[in-house]
């Protein structure tokens, strides 16, 4: 499986270039919706252990990839499927070129590409190609249909990423000179015996805290999330910037989870966060602006849980991380349908869409008290967990803030709800109507797993720990 | 006998469930959907109805399915639960049927209904929940439910009301969450019926008493509530005087009374700040102009009573705090609804613009009247019973004068009650046009003042009931 | 070691100059100068595979690409460019002494270092170490340069006057 | 010993190429100059690498990777490069001040 994941959409990605040029639009899309319908397909499968021995043992011999596929990769791959099918769809109904549309297939797999492997890999080095794959492809992503602010965003992320690049590669670097080696076994003994490599792993982490986006590394991303086109949004912010920061941060407390000064700098910045970036977004205007740094709060609980230094904070962050990729998703995607109805996405101009788009308006209310993590919806269990796994490591006092922060959490939501959705129609809007299925189908069906998730949690969760 | 878990399980899940398929139905047909509506209640009633002989004889049910990290699915049916339950569900129905005529007219019907119905299945959950984490995910069922319903009318004031609640409420229910992970970490369990007879520390339930006060709109946190009245009138019935209000007092005596043991002094305190609330809430009372707001500020000082009772540690207190609840719902809700009719039909919400309106409504008037008695506390109507009973509890307590200051409260009680009956019907007509309601919504007020009435008469039942309430209550063994 | 570390200073006395110059076009050579210093110190420590990418690829390849951009974006009239030169100047005036007080705080606090080697790797040949060892690296490669032909075919094309 | 002066050597030629890359990108405000200074640093990080490599003895890694690096920063630079242009295209200019200005 672990093979497929990278060779899959790498050959849709030669396939769609060799279409004819004018016919290609078309099959690069379903062949792109098939990519992701597979790899959510293939999550779903190897639940039942189908992959195990068939596939793989005859494509060791030929390429000798030294990947491994755990079953928290497995949350990465599924969650890169929702948010790439739901970005695919947007791009869909939203980007108006042809040739565009294309291209956005192609990056996509690109990215995709470079965050399946991100799922897999077992090196440190390795690790960093794949996150830098899914940037460049992010990059033109932004760019895609060159609006004049997405130059400054993209550039400005393409600053910030390379500064991480230089952090990254100087902690590779001192891996080398200490432990010999960059895979994580290598890595995981050369901290614990020498301080020098502990250094090294922290700048390594303020890398990936620049690629997530967190405080005090957050300049960029409202920037390149608002900038971009909203399709490319969704996929930046349903997937991207997680994966090649946050997840690969998980993926590293997995491996180091014990070390206490490690915890304490994740609790620190998660904190910060949560609370700047909530704070933020009580003051922002633009809907995507206040999504943005949404994130960047959402990030921070994920990061906090990982402070936690408890399998249950591990646990915890993953469940997070899917969370919060279905309910992003689906915001985006009311972005994307309240933008392509009424043309603004400035809350000052919009107002009671709710009752002119009704389904656009549920669902953005679904996702919203989602996030705020209020039951019965799945952020509930999430942050529920993060909470306990906080209060029982001992820290109170963090596990106080990320309860509070729900409450600034909740009041910026209340406040789009109230600018967009909830109240009444302002004259200039009394025309707009629903937007079309194509948007819909993607936030009706997130809205839907967020629902049934925040249901059957209980349930699920039995399965899961057994 | 038919199998009781299943019926605990109808009683929580029909209108939550329920009120989900409410909007597909009001695309088919109004009257299907009111009907299903009211249906989905009334079942929920008669669910809780058919546990009293079984609860009254000892025996309480319980729903059980166990899971992992102590979230086991549990429910628990004991005298408590289905009395808050039956009284709920109850005057949730007659505010159901009262809304079919009320809100006829407006726009988003179909999510009115919705949320009416899943308001009160949240409760029903609520109440029945024996575990922790599901009575603070119906707690904040109900929280979004008020956000909708508050907001119902869509203006820009309206919204930023509702937003108020909702904020005020969540940030209470989120203090109250940490509160319940602190009890996990000291126990290791969710699990109201496991914790029984546990001693808590300060903090702890400092913490949930937080959210206890936020909920029911006791003094720190009372502004939310008079706020809450830009919604329609069933609307604030159900949420002032029925239910929402009393979600902080039931959990309360679920986990103050029921469950844990506390030291005295927080009973001491909570009746000093219920005391503080009641007289606060009794003087703004008095200078309201606005019918509903006067009706709000009301319950706001009558919730003060209910805390006393329930704090003051005794078996006439604690059982006198229950029956309030019964009898302030049936009155408060009453009153909620006479103040619908007056301000639909005569198109202001300002007492000092009406005037002789008993010549034009006279069932509304003798309706307003006979609840505004029964909150007052005259006998033989049911609100003097409760009254008497949570101010005798007050005096066997041993803190006289915290109990005079409720004394004094129930005198303002009488006071701003009765200008408000003077002022909107008696007196010149000032020249509003105005009519009776529809007799689908004065039967509804009739109705309600027959009950406080009915409910003074026979108060011997729900006593006798509440009685085995009072017997299961740990607060009380020592 | 006395060749090694004039190499070195090299290297960065001549990277200053990169980054301090007024002309762009200068400031490209001077990119690729340091590239080319960078070679030489590779080929010195014995890395000559590295060494030749780094020639052609950076030295070589990267310069092109800078020198078309800078030819690509119009100069300024002279005037214009002696006012900013101006105020150039004045802002990174304070470079080269922010780097002789960091180089003589470092000569003089001098940390303490003392590596532990690991042991020498068993694979001393690089393309070993590439094409057997390392062989997803080179697909990640070969993805980072999908990525980059986008990024051509995206971003060099005209304005977004071309429909399809 | 020598080991140790060597990587000391090293290490502070990293510094100072760091502290040039990074004053560059921080005062300047023409985006091509920015990319000088990226450049720099990339420069910095490649001769650590290799210095690392040599110092410990596992010179065919840090080959390897020093490849990979060269290859992907080929692929930044260009990607760059096109939004200098493109940039250049919609102000006329590459003073990030001007786009600012134009933003309002």
């Amino acid at each position: 499986m672990t093979y497929l994941l990278l060779f899959i959409p790498f050959a849709i990605l030669i396939l769609i270039n060799l279409f004819p040029r004018e016919k290609r639009t078309e099959p690069a899309f379903w062949l792109g919706l098939a990519v992701l319908v597979f790899q959510a397909g293939a999550v779903v499968a190897s639940q039942f252990g189908y992959w195990g021995t068939i596939l793989t043992s005859q494509l060791e011999s030929v390429f000798g990839f030294n990947l491994q596929l755990y079953k928290m990769g497995h949350v990465l791959v599924m969650a890169s499927a929702l948010a790439g099918a739901t970005a695919l769809l947007v791009a869909r109904a939203t980007l108006k070129n042809k040739r565009d549309r294309f291209n956005f297939v192609g990056l996509l797999l690109v990215s995709l590409i470079g965050i399946n492997g991100i799922a897999m890999v077992t090196d440190i080095f390795t690790l960093y190609i794949f996150i830098e794959v899914t940037a460049l492809a992010t990059f033109i992503l932004i760019m895609l249909n060159r609006e004049q602010a997405a130059f400054e965003g993209a550039f400005k992320y393409l600053i910030m990423s390379v500064v991480a690049t230089v952090l990254m590669l100087a902690a590779v670097s001192l891996f080398i000179l200490i432990g010999g080696g960059t895979s994580f076994l290598d890595v995981k003994m050369a901290v614990i015996s020498d301080p020098l490599a502990y250094t090294a792993l922290l700048l390594f982490l303020c890398g990936l805290f620049i690629k997530g986006g967190m405080v005090p590394f957050h300049g960029w991303l409202p920037d390149a999330y608002s900038s971009a086109p909203t399709a490319v949004s969704v996929w930046l912010a349903g997937i991207v910037t997680k994966a090649s920061g946050i997840y690969a941060l998980i993926r590293l407390m997995v491996i180091f989870g014990g070390l206490e000064p490690l915890q304490n700098i994740m609790l620190t910045v998660g904190a910060a966060s949560i609370v700047i970036g909530a704070l933020a977004a009580l003051g922002q205007k633009e809907l995507k602006r206040l999504l943005a740094y949404s994130s960047i709060s959402q990030m921070g609980y994920i990061v906090i849980a990982l402070g936690s230094g408890t399998v249950l904070g591990i646990f915890a962050a993953l469940f997070h991380f899917f969370n919060h990729t279905l309910f992003k998703a689906t915001l985006f995607a009311n972005v994307a349908a309240v933008e392509e109805q009424t043309g603004t996405q400035e809350m000052e101009k919009l107002g009671g869409l709710a009752q002119k788009m009704p389904i656009t308006g549920l669902t953005s209310a679904i996702a919203s008290l989602s996030t705020a993590g209020l039951p019965p919806l799945s952020g509930f269990w999430s942050k529920l967990l993060i909470i306990i796994a906080l209060w029982i490591s001992g820290h109170y006092f963090f596990a106080a803030v990320a309860v509070l922060a729900s409450v600034v959490t909740l009041a910026y939501f209340l406040l789009l709800q109230r600018q967009a959705f909830f109240g009444l129609v302002p004259a200039a809007l009394k025309e707009v109507r629903e937007a079309g299925p194509i948007l819909l189908i993607p936030a009706v069906f997130l809205s839907l797993l967020i629902v049934v998730i925040g249901l059957v949690f209980p349930f699920m969760i039995q399965m899961v720990l057994r | 006998m038919m199998n009781k878990e299943a019926l605990l399980l109808a009683a929580i899940f029909a209108p939550i469930f329920g009120a989900l398929i409410l909007p597909l139905l009001g695309r088919v047909s109004q009257g299907l959907r009111n009907n299903t509506a009211l249906a989905l209640v009334a079942l929920s009633c008669l669910c809780s109805l058919s546990f009293i002989p079984s609860v009254m004889g000892g025996k309480n049910i319980i729903f059980s399915f166990a899971l992992p990290l102590s979230l086991s699915l549990t429910f628990y049916a004991d005298t408590l639960a289905v009395f808050m339950a039956v009284v709920s569900s109850f005057i949730g129905a007659i505010i159901v049927l009262y809304s079919f005529d009320y809100i006829s007219h407006y726009d988003n019907q179909n999510e009115y209904y919705l949320m009416v119905v899943l308001f009160l299945g949240a409760m029903m959950g609520l109440v029945y929940s024996a575990n922790l984490i599901y009575l603070f995910l119906f707690w904040e069922i109900t929280a979004i439910a008020c956000w909708r319903l508050i907001g119902f009318y869509r203006g820009q004031r309206d919204v930023l009301k509702a937003d108020k609640a909702f904020l005020v409420t969540v940030f209470g229910a989120l203090v109250m969450l940490i509160g319940f992970v602190a009890i996990f970490q000291q126990t290791g369990t969710f699990n109201l019926i496991i914790m029984r007879g546990q001693v808590l520390p300060d903090i702890i339930v400092a913490l949930i008493l937080f959210g206890i006060l936020s909920k029911s709109a006791t003094l720190p946190f009372q502004t939310w509530l008079p706020d809450a009245g830009v919604a329609p009138s069933p609307v604030t019935a159900l949420l002032h005087a029925a239910v929402l209000v009393k979600i902080g007092v039931y959990v309360f005596a679920r986990l103050f009374l029921m469950t844990f043991m506390i030291s005295s002094s927080w009973h001491a305190t909570v009746m000093m700040i219920a005391g503080a609330s009641a007289l606060v809430a009794a003087g703004a009372a008095l200078v309201e102009t606005d019918i509903k707001r006067l009706v709000a500020y009301s319950t706001i000082s009558q919730i003060g009573f209910i805390f006393l009772g329930l704090a003051a540690g005794n078996m006439v207190g604690a059982v006198g705090g229950l029956l309030y609840i019964l009898m302030h719902g049936l009155a408060k809700g009453g009153l909620f609804l006479c103040a619908g009719i007056i301000e639909q039909n005569a198109k202001t919400k300002d007492i000092t613009r009406m005037g002789g309106l008993i010549r034009t409504m006279p069932v509304t008037a003798m309706a307003f009247l006979f609840c505004a008695f029964s909150v007052m506390g005259i006998p033989p109507l049911g609100g003097f019973f409760s009254k008497f009973m949570v101010i005798s509890g007050g005096i066997k307590s041993g803190e006289i004068w915290l109990t005079l200051v409720f004394i004094v409260g129930a005198f303002m009680t009488i006071l701003y009650l009765f200008r408000a009956f003077t002022l909107i019907f008696l007196g010149e007509s000032k020249g509003y046009p105005s009519r009776e309601g529809s007799k689908m919504m004065v039967a509804c007020v009739a109705l309600l003042a027959i009950l406080s009435l009915a409910g003074g008469l026979l108060a011997n039942y729900p006593i006798g009931f509440l009685k085995t309430a009072g017997y299961q209550m740990v607060g009380l063994l020592k | 070691m006395m060749l090694l570390s004039v190499l070195l200073i090299l290297l960065v006395l001549i990277s200053l100059w990169a980054v301090m110059t007024p002309l762009l076009l200068r400031a490209a050579i001077g990119l690729a100068a340091t590239s080319a210093l960078l070679t030489m110190i590779m080929y010195q420590l014995g890395a000559p595979l590295a060494a030749v990418f780094e020639l052609s690829v950076c030295a070589g390849l990267i310069s092109v690409v800078f020198v078309s951009v800078v030819s690509l974006t119009h100069r300024l009239p002279l005037k214009e460019f002696m006012k900013r030169r101006q105020s150039r100047i004045k802002r990174f005036i304070f470079l080269p002494l922010l780097l002789v007080a960091a180089l003589a705080i470092m000569l003089t606090i001098k940390l303490p270092f003392q590596l532990q080697l690991p042991a020498a790797d068993k694979i001393s040949d690089v393309r070993v170490m590439l094409w057997n060892i390392r062989r997803i690296d080179l697909f990640g490669q070969i993805m980072a340069l999908l990525a980059g032909v986008y990024g051509v075919l995206i971003l060099f094309r005209g304005r977004k006057t071309d429909g399809d | 010993m020598v080991i140790d002066q060597l990587f000391w050597l090293f290490f502070m030629t990293f510094i100072l190429l760091l502290i040039e890359g990074f004053y560059c990108v921080t005062v300047t405000y023409n985006l091509f100059r920015i990319l000088i200074g990226l450049e720099v640093l990339i420069k910095a990080v490649t001769l650590f690498v290799i210095a690392a490599g040599y110092l410990s003895g596992h010179l065919a890694l840090a080959q390897s990777i020093v490849i990979t690096i060269i290859v992907i920063e080929v692929v930044v630079v260009v990607v760059a490069a096109g939004i200098i242009l493109g940039f250049f295209r919609e102000f006329d200019s590459l003073n990030v001040k001007n786009a600012r200005r134009m933003k309002g």
